[in-house]
Parts: C-alpha cells; structure tokens; sequence
C-alpha cells in the first residue's frame, strides 16, 4: 500500500478504503474465505442473500460448469435476518469493514421487515436483490418490471436508514429504465449485474442439469454484457455503480471502473482464486502507479471522455 | 490449517487405464491432512475450464512432505492434471472420517475409485494396528484399485465385480452378508451413490454405524457458495436441511443422510 | 451416412437432409467456405444478413475476443438484395440445399421488399432479423418489441410465399411473448439466439475496443442462455426452432435438440474449426446409433419429457 | 489451394526475447504459398482463447515441406504457439505481394514485426537476382529482427530505432530521403499503422507505387465474417468502401487504402 495513492471511494454514502468488495452469494459470509485472505483488507463485504425467514434452497445438482462461467440455482439459502442480525453480524465487526447485506424477499413488505431489522445492526448498507433468477417468488419478477423495483426499493427506503443500493437484473430489455425507476424510487446507489437466466442440458440423462431446471449465469463469460451494462446506465443515471460479473483480474476491474464503477464486487472468481478480491486490490494500485495516476477516483467513467 | 498452494508435481504415474496418481510437495498439507480430506484442484491456467475439481487425498508422506492424489481420468479437467509442473491447490478441505476405537470390528467398502480417499484411511488404521475387511467393488477388473497395497498393509481384501471379471460376479453389497455385517462395529464407504445407498439401508437394518464419503459439484471448496447441498435430516422426522459436502462433509454419518 | 437413421428434418416447410445449418453472418455466402467442406452436405444454408441497398457497415475495429466468446460489430456489411437474388443465389443452386436468406431493414416496409424480391429468387426461405444489436435503426429495435416484431413479420408475409423464420433477440425481458407475437403474425418458424448486446474497454487506451462502441456476443460463453431460451419458448409455442448460440461440437448440437429445437445453426464456430457443421452431422449421427435412435426427430424436445 | 491440418511442429526457437520461429511441416502449404500470405492458427485447444491468430509465413522450404513463422508473443495466444507438438492452422490464405519485373528498384521497409512476411518476398527477390535496399525500424535495438539472413540473401540493411540504440536515431521513414524515393520502382511494407501511413504519403508525393501488408482483427480469416474492414478507396474520390484484409489483402496497394 503506497500512501500517495489513493484507492478510497464513496459509493453509496458509504466509505471504502479501496473500491474492490465481493459478490453476494459467492463468499458466504466472509468467514469461509478468512483462511486465505485479510478480511479487514477488502473495501467492503457484501454478504450472502439474506430472507425473513430461513430457507432450505434448491435441490441439487445446484451448480454446473459452462464455457468460462458457471450456473447456479442455490435458492436463496439462508439462516434467515434474525440469525444474521443477532449472530453474524456481530462477529464480523471484529474486521472493521462496512459490511452490506444483500436481501430478497417474496412481496415488497417481506423487504421492509428484513430492512427494519438490518436498520439497528451492524450492517453498513443494505443490497436489495430485485434479481434473483433461482427463486419462485419475488426475486427476479421485481427487478424485470421498471415500477415493481421501483416499489421494493420505495418500500426498503421507508424501513431503514441505512444506504440503499439495489441490484440490477441484466435479464430485461432495458435496464437503463429500471435504474432510472429505482433512481427515483430514492435508491443511493446500483449494484449490476446479477446473473443471466440460462440453463445446461444433460445429454446422456436427457434432463436438465440443475436440481432447478434453470439456474443463473456468471463468471467471465458474462462480462462483455456486464461491462455494457455498466456503460449504458452509469451515462443514463447519477446514482453510484458497483460492478460486477466476471471479474478476475485487476484489468477486469479496470474495465469496470472505466466504464463507470465506483467499485468493484468479484463473485465467481473467488471460487477460482480465493485470493482474488485482494490481487486485484494491488493490481489496481500498480495501474495507477504504472499510469500515472494518483487516485482511483480518476479512472471511473474514463472510457466515456 | 487451510492454505491455497502452487505445489511442485514430484511424480506421476499411470497406474492403469484411466487412473493416475499424482504426488505433489505440499508439507504443510501433509503434515495436518486428516483421511477422508480433500484438496481443491486448479485444472486449468486459461479460463476453460474454470471450477477447481475436489480430489480427495488418497495418502500423505510426512517425511517427504508429499501428498498422493489417486485420480480417475472422467472429463477435461481430470484429463488435463498430469500436464503441469506445479498444481495449484487449496486444502486440506473438509471433514474426514474418525477413527475408531482399537480393536473394532471394521470394514471398508469402496466402489471404483472411491478407494482414493479410503486408502489413506486404511494405512491409520494399521498404523492403529486394526485390521478391517475391505471389500472392493467395480465394473470390472479393469477399475479395481490397489489391491495388493492394501494386502500389504495388513487387510483382507474380498472384490466383486458387475461383470464377474475378478471376484464375486454381481454388486459388492451382494456379499455383506446379514451375520458379517451384523457383526459390525463401523463401516467406512465411499463409491457411487447407489452403492452407497444401497450399503446405508443394509447397515441400517442391523443398526451398524457408518461413516459415508459424499459427492456433489462443487463451487468454493469452503463453504461460501453453497452449491454442494446433500439432504439430511434434523431432529425431526419429517424434516430435512441441506448440508454442505465440503465443509459439513464429505464424510457424512450414514444416518444422517437422507438416501433418495 | 448410415441408411438405416434418419438425420432429416422438416423445418417451417424446409426439408433438410440434416438438422445442421449456419448461422447468418458467420458463414459468408457459403462459398468462402468451399474449400473446407462440401457445402451440400449440410442441412440447409443460412447466409449473410442482407438488405435493400448495400451497406457499407462499421469502422473497424469489428471484432473481439472475450472469454469464450466473441463481440462483433459488422453492421451489416451486405451488397444489397440485388446483388444477393441476381448474382449470388444462381451460384448456391450447384449446391442443391435449401438456402435462407436471413434479411433486416431501418422500415417494416424495408423488410416487405427484400422479401419480395426474394420471393421470386432461389431462396428457400426467409430468416427475419429483428434482432441486429449492431445497426443503428431497426434491428433489435423491431426484436425487443412484441408488436413490433409482429408487425415486421406480417408485412414480410404479405410479400412472400416463401416461409418465414424470425430471428429473436436474447436482450428482452420476455422472449416468449416475443415468439408468441410473431407466431399469432405467421411466422412459420423461430431462429435463437441472435447475439447479446456487449462491450469491451481497452485499459490502455481507456476508450472502447470496437468501432461501433457496443457489438454482440456470440459463442461458447451464451451457449446457456440460448439453450434457455429455446427450452422456454418451445414449451410456449408450436413454431419450429432453429437453435442456436455457442454450437462447438456434437454435444452442444444435441443440447440445442433436446430443449426443443428441430434444427440447429452454427455460427462463430465455424471460424475456429471451418469443419464444425460436417463434423457436427456426424457426431450426431453417432450419437443416435450409439444410444439406439434411428431418427433424429425423437430426439426434439426430448429433455421436456 | 486452401487446406485445414495439423501439422507438425519440427522445430522452435526464441530468437530473441519476445520471438519465436516456429517450423512446421506442411508440405502442400509450403508449395503452394506466396509471400505476403498468411495462416490462420488455432493457439488453444480449450475454448479460451478462442479464436484463431493470424500469423505471415515467413518462409518456406519446399524441399522439406516445411513453413516458418516468425512471431512476437503479443499476448495469450501466441504465448501459447510454442507449447503443442502439433499446430492447426488454415491456409495460405489472402493475396500476397506482386514481384517487381526484373532490374526494378526496390525498397522494403519492415517495421519491427513486420519482417516477417516480408523476409519471404525478399528470398523471392533474391532467387529472381533483384537485389533490394532494405530498410529496418523498432523501437530498440532489441527488436531488429534478421539483419544477418537478409545481409546473406544480397540485400542491403539500413536500420533506425526510436532510441538509437542502433543505426539512425529516429523513425525509419526518416531516412527515406526525397531523391532516394523518386528513383524507386516499388516499395514493399509491414509495420505498425502510423509507420505505414507515413511511407504512404511519402511514396505518394513521389508517385511511387507501393505494396503494404495490412493488419486487422480477424475471425474468420477467409472472408466470411467481414470483421477484418480496411478503409480503402472506389472509383469516386468522395466514397470509400471497406474491403477486407484477410481476403482483399493483407496486401493493398497504398493507393488503394484511406490512411486515417
Ligand atoms: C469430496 C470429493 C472428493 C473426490 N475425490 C476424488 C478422487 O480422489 N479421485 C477422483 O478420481 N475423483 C474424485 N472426486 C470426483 C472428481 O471431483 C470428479 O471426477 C471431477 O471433478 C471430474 O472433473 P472432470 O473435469 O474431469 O470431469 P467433468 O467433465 O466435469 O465431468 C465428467 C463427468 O463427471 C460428472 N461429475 C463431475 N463432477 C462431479 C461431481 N462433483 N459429482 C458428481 N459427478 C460429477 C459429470 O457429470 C460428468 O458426467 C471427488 C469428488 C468430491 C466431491
Ligand atoms: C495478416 C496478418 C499477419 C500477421 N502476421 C504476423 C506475424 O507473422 N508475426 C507476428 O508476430 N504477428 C503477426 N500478426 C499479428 C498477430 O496476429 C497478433 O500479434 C496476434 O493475433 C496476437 O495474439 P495474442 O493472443 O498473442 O495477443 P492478444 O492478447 O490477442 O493481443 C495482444 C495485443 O495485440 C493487439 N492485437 C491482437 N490482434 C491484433 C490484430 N489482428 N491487429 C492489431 N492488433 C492486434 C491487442 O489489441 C493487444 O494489444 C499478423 C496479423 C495479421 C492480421
Ligand atoms: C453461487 C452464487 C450465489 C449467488 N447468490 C446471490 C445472492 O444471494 N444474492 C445476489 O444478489 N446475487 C447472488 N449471486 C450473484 C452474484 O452476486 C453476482 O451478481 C454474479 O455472480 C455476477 O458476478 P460474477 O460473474 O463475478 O460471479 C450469486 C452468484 C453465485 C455464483
Ligand atoms: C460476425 C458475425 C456476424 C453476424 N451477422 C448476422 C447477421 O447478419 N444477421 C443475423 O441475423 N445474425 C448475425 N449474427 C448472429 C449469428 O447468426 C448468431 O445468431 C449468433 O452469432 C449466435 O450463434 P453463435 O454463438 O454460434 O455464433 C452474426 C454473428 C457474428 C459472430
Ligand atoms: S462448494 Fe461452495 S459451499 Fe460447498
Ligand atoms: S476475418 Fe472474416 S472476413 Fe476477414
């Protein structure tokens, strides 16, 4: 870490020492990975999808391997807010990093009462999943329609304090119109892209893989659509993006912010190098040095000059 | 102790048709590795393809702080593992299997390459001083692995075969018999999930304990992606949860398992 | 060629001797690949997207590679319908197989006299793209609008007697109100996936890569979503499939068959292996004597069983 | 004649750090191919990388049935070129370079790289007894590729890099005075864009006709997929077209392309 370079964004009202966090979904709950990696190191925590109630998830097979990407259908999978709010929370304080809970719900009202409880903990921010493709209800059904994001996201913004960030679906015909909705809507920042729906055949079985059927799409497969999506809401809106979907390296991540990502979240890749939050963390820093540049700051929305 | 490693490959060998075995330098792993563990395996250095592949630690040399992966060659990243110089791994992961108490009536039932991770557990056993009856099971001779290793270490090998090339002509779980199994103080097993299911019901019947090594795909290796679900029971009768393989297993009690 | 199975399919009124195709775009006219195969070993013959007058298409750069896949931005470089009904198609009638003219248009009116001129030609169909993400009007315009694409697709049958396969979009919301809307139209049959709509940005020059800003992606990696999208909407409509979106080999092909799609396309396959559709008849002829199939027609739809 | 094989890999070498030469054995490429064509290589056999890289032959050995590439590992692709026994590639393909009559004045600029395709046209040259003035340009001294082969061949080496660390201190089309220009006959090139579109202009002014080996991202390599677009010029002054440099080149006429 040099100190006349400076890595440190705002996104969302909330302060990141340097703008690389993680996935919902792919790093648990930061505990799993503090084996191989410094926690308190990352810019922020994003942790697993959290519900009301705890859910069992999907039935496996809930993962299978595609041309550099993967599909899941976990379902959701979680102990529930209360769990998450009165046990784990207060464990992961001991890193000193704002910690952002991601949560779906299956009606609007299912969000509020997650949020309200999210409100008096630890958490730093609050990551609304209007995009869940691996889930019956609610889920993706919001983030596919301009007014109903809009609604859950109104909704949150009535039950908590906490900064908002909601997630995209890149799963619509326009995404530039729902970030616009959930703009409005009051959302303090975006976070994009979920997975894309997809689903893999088995042809010796003759069925689909996934316990599921189907199942969502990341990985470096989807970055070009990723990175597009990225370009065309961060010129459409004002609202802070972290990035995501396929990110690997430093060079990935730099595509990201350049096309206009205050930060930065990896998912898939941890699987692959759970050292790669951190790598890419110094490999920006590097870019910057190598460059000429003194501030990450610089860099986003840079493509668009 | 977890570590994620580029290991220097000190060997490698071709052991029959399809199967290798693989020794890398990895001390550290060597030295806390418990049988019934696993190392996640990078395949590939491009991005196709992408997942680590779970490979179970099929025997360790502490002396030598090397770890032996025995592995069957089922699609493009198995294929690709003996093509590199270094490997890069994460482990040892997961929960293997307990020992049991000294003098146990022991037997280790494994299906085709499902000897990789007993293996290791054979040799603590003997090193215990136990011996267990070991019964090896395959499609055919062809895929019967390291009988005469296991022979060495002190145990009674009987082998059953789906085609009768070698052994019992018909499944490994044909020659439990009810008196032999009931006879049981633990049975150890690894194999394909029919086997295993099938050796579930016959131990459960004659209430022997069992420690089952499971498979599922695999995202993390550590418990973070929750991929690797397995259904098992609570404390309710009627309820179930999904477990995770890589961290709450592979190695699952028998009754804690529900076989569908 | 074994006598005894059956690889010929009937697709929207074509008869093909086999289910495997190109797709638009990547295959040129089918004679730049006549060195590298007998072109009338194929099922039928899909060729590049054509348009009243001749365009020019985009600046370079036109081409990228991401993982897995590719982006591409050729913008529809076509010598226009006359070119395509006076000079070409004469030269593809040596090859005795059906050849599609997959066709685009800034105007519904635009589409309505291509096929007109068409009707009269050579052509043994009519592929409608509404779903170019590489122009600037039209193209995916028409695609991500269910009452548009029907309103392209009934003004094309009025000009022609030729059957009509419409080419979709991926980069909707919906893709089954799409087909359904162009089905309800008359269209006699579906071609999917067109590409995705992505990008890539050069960190170095900190501008994006390709000429045209945005291309579409194509192979390996969309292979999930495409095979997606063909199971949805064969479960939704009774139109014939022509599937598509990251074919490499065999395997990829019967995946596409199983979710429903009676032939397949081969697209950015073929500029990595030029035998990839003759290679593809074959595997999945031994696939059928393999696993005991005398017709490959059992074998549509099949994972929906 | 076009042909897809997997040929043989007979010999590699780093001829200095950064490039490779590699041999192949492909006899009906190496009688049939022209200098200034190229071949389309398969760099991976997973799916990533992807596609296919162009790379000029180099030279031929129709003795041997052998074809040489001279590359610059670039990136991912051409660092892997040099680890398979045997390579997949497609060709010749494109139009290459028109020999001079006999007795021509020639003049061949290479800019880096770009000495690759043009190192066969000046074997041509030689064996037609054309002897030509050739001009080298890099970067750095490191980059100079071949000056010892061409010297052999007959021709006469001049050189300038960026930071002088051999021959003239500067561009190489610095040293392409006015009067040297306008007693020329024909002037072959390859090298980075702005080189090229420099010696365009220069040539122009003198009305000296010349030969330039293009370069642009390619898919299908043979015209199919239209990627590979070249500004170049019709009949009216105001209109362009975009012809395409895996089939309509990589060799135009320097007349023929807009230089923006
Ligand atoms: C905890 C654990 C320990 C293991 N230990 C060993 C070992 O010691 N030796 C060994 O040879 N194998 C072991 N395996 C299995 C091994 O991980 C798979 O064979 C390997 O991942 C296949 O990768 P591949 O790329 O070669 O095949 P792929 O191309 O990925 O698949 C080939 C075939 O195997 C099936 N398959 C792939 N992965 C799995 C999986 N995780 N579960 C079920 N089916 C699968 C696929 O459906 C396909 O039919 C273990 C698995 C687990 C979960
Ligand atoms: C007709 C033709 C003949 C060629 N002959 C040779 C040759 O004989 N020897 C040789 O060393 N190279 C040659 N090249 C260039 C060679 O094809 C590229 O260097 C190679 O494709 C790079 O692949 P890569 O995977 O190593 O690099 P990548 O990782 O793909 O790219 C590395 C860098 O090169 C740039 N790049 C890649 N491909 C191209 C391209 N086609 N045009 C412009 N920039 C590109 C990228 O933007 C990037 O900055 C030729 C190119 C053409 C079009
Ligand atoms: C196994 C897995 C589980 C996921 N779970 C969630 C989740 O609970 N909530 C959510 O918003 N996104 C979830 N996602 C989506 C990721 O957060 C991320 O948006 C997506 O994977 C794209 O990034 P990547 O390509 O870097 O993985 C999950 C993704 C994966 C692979
Ligand atoms: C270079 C290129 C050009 C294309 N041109 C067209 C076109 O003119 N019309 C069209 O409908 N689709 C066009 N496509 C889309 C393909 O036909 C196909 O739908 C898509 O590439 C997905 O298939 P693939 O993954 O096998 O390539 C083009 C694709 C590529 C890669
Ligand atoms: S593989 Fe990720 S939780 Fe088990
Ligand atoms: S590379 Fe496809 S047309 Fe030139």
């Amino acid at each position: 870490m040099r100190t006349d370079i400076n890595l440190g964004v705002n996104c969302a009202g909330i302060k990141m020492k340097n703008p690389v966090t993680t996935a919902s979904g792919t790093f648990g709950f930061g505990e799993e990975y503090a084996h191989y990696l410094d926690l308190s190191s990352l810019g922020a925590l994003v942790v697993k999808g959290t519900t009301l109630h705890p859910r069992k998830g999907n039935p496996p097979p809930r993962i299978i391997e595609t041309p550099c990407g993967i599909l899941n259908a976990i379902g959701l999978q979680n102990p529930g807010v209360d769990i998450v709010v009165d046990e784990i929370l207060p464990r992961l304080q001991q890193f000193s990093i704002p910690v952002i809970v991601n949560i779906s719900g299956d009606t609007p009202d299912d969000y509020g009462l997650v949020a309200k409880k999210l409100d008096q903990s630890y958490a730093a921010c609050i990551e609304v999943n209007v995009s869940c493709p691996n889930v019956r209800k609610g889920g993706m059904q919001f983030g596919s329609d301009p007014a109903a994001a809009a609604e859950v996201t109104r909704v949150v913004k009535a039950n908590t304090n906490l900064p908002v960030i909601v997630k995209l679906s890149p799963n619509v015909t326009d995404m530039v119109r729902v970030a616009q909705s959930v703009a409005e809507a009051g959302a303090d920042g975006l976070a994009m892209i979920n997975t894309l729906l997809g689903m893999k055949i088995d042809i010796h079985t003759m069925r689909p893989v996934l316990g599921n059927t189907m199942g969502g799409l990341s990985g470096p497969a989807v970055k070009p659509i990723a990175v597009r999506a990225v370009w065309q809401v961060f010129k459409e809106t004002n609202l802070p993006i972290i990035g995501m979907g396929g990110i690997t390296c430093a060079d990935d991540a730099l595509e990201f912010i350049m096309a206009g990502a205050t930060a930065v979240a990896v998912g898939t890749a941890n699987f692959i190098n759970p050292r790669a939050t951190v790598d890419i963390i110094e490999g920006i820093e590097q870019f910057l040095v190598k460059n000429g540049y003194s501030d990450v700051n610089q860099l986003i929305g840079k493509a668009h000059q | 102790m977890k570590l994620m490693t580029a290991a220097k490959v000190t060997n490698r060998k071709h052991i029959m048709p399809g199967y290798n075995l693989l020794r890398v330098h990895a001390p550290d792993i060597a030295h806390s590795s418990q049988p019934g563990q696993f190392l996640h395996v990078l395949c590939s250095d491009t991005l196709d393809p992408l997942l680590r592949r779970p490979i179970s630690i099929h025997t360790v040399d502490k002396d030598r702080g090397t770890v032996s992966l025995l592995y069957r060659v089922a699609g493009r990243g198995t294929a690709m593992l003996s093509d590199y110089e270094q490997l890069n791994i994460m482990g040892p992961l997961g929960n293997g299997f307990t020992l049991p108490p000294a003098n146990s009536k022991v037997l280790v039932v494994a299906g085709g390459i499902g000897i990789a991770p007993l293996y290791f557990l054979l040799q603590k056993l003997s090193e215990n001083g136990s011996v267990a009856d070991v019964f090896l099971g395959a499609s055919s001779a062809g895929h019967l692995l390291r009988i005469k290793d296991i022979n060495e270490l002190g145990h009674s090998v009987q082998v059953a075969t789906d085609d009768g090339s070698s052994g019992y002509h018909g499944r490994v779980t044909d020659i439990c018999s009810p008196d032999f199994i009931s006879g049981l103080d633990m049975v150890y097993t690894c194999g394909p999930r029919p086997m295993m299911r099938a050796l579930a019901k016959i131990i459960k019947k004659h209430n022997v304990p069992g420690q089952f090594s499971l498979e599922e795909r695999m995202g993390c290796g550590v418990g973070a992606c929750l991929a690797c679900a397995c259904k098992t029971r609570t404390g309710h009768p009627e309820e179930f949860t999904y477990s995770h393989v890589c961290v709450d297993g592979p190695v699952f009690s028998a009754s804690e398992v529900v076989w569908e």
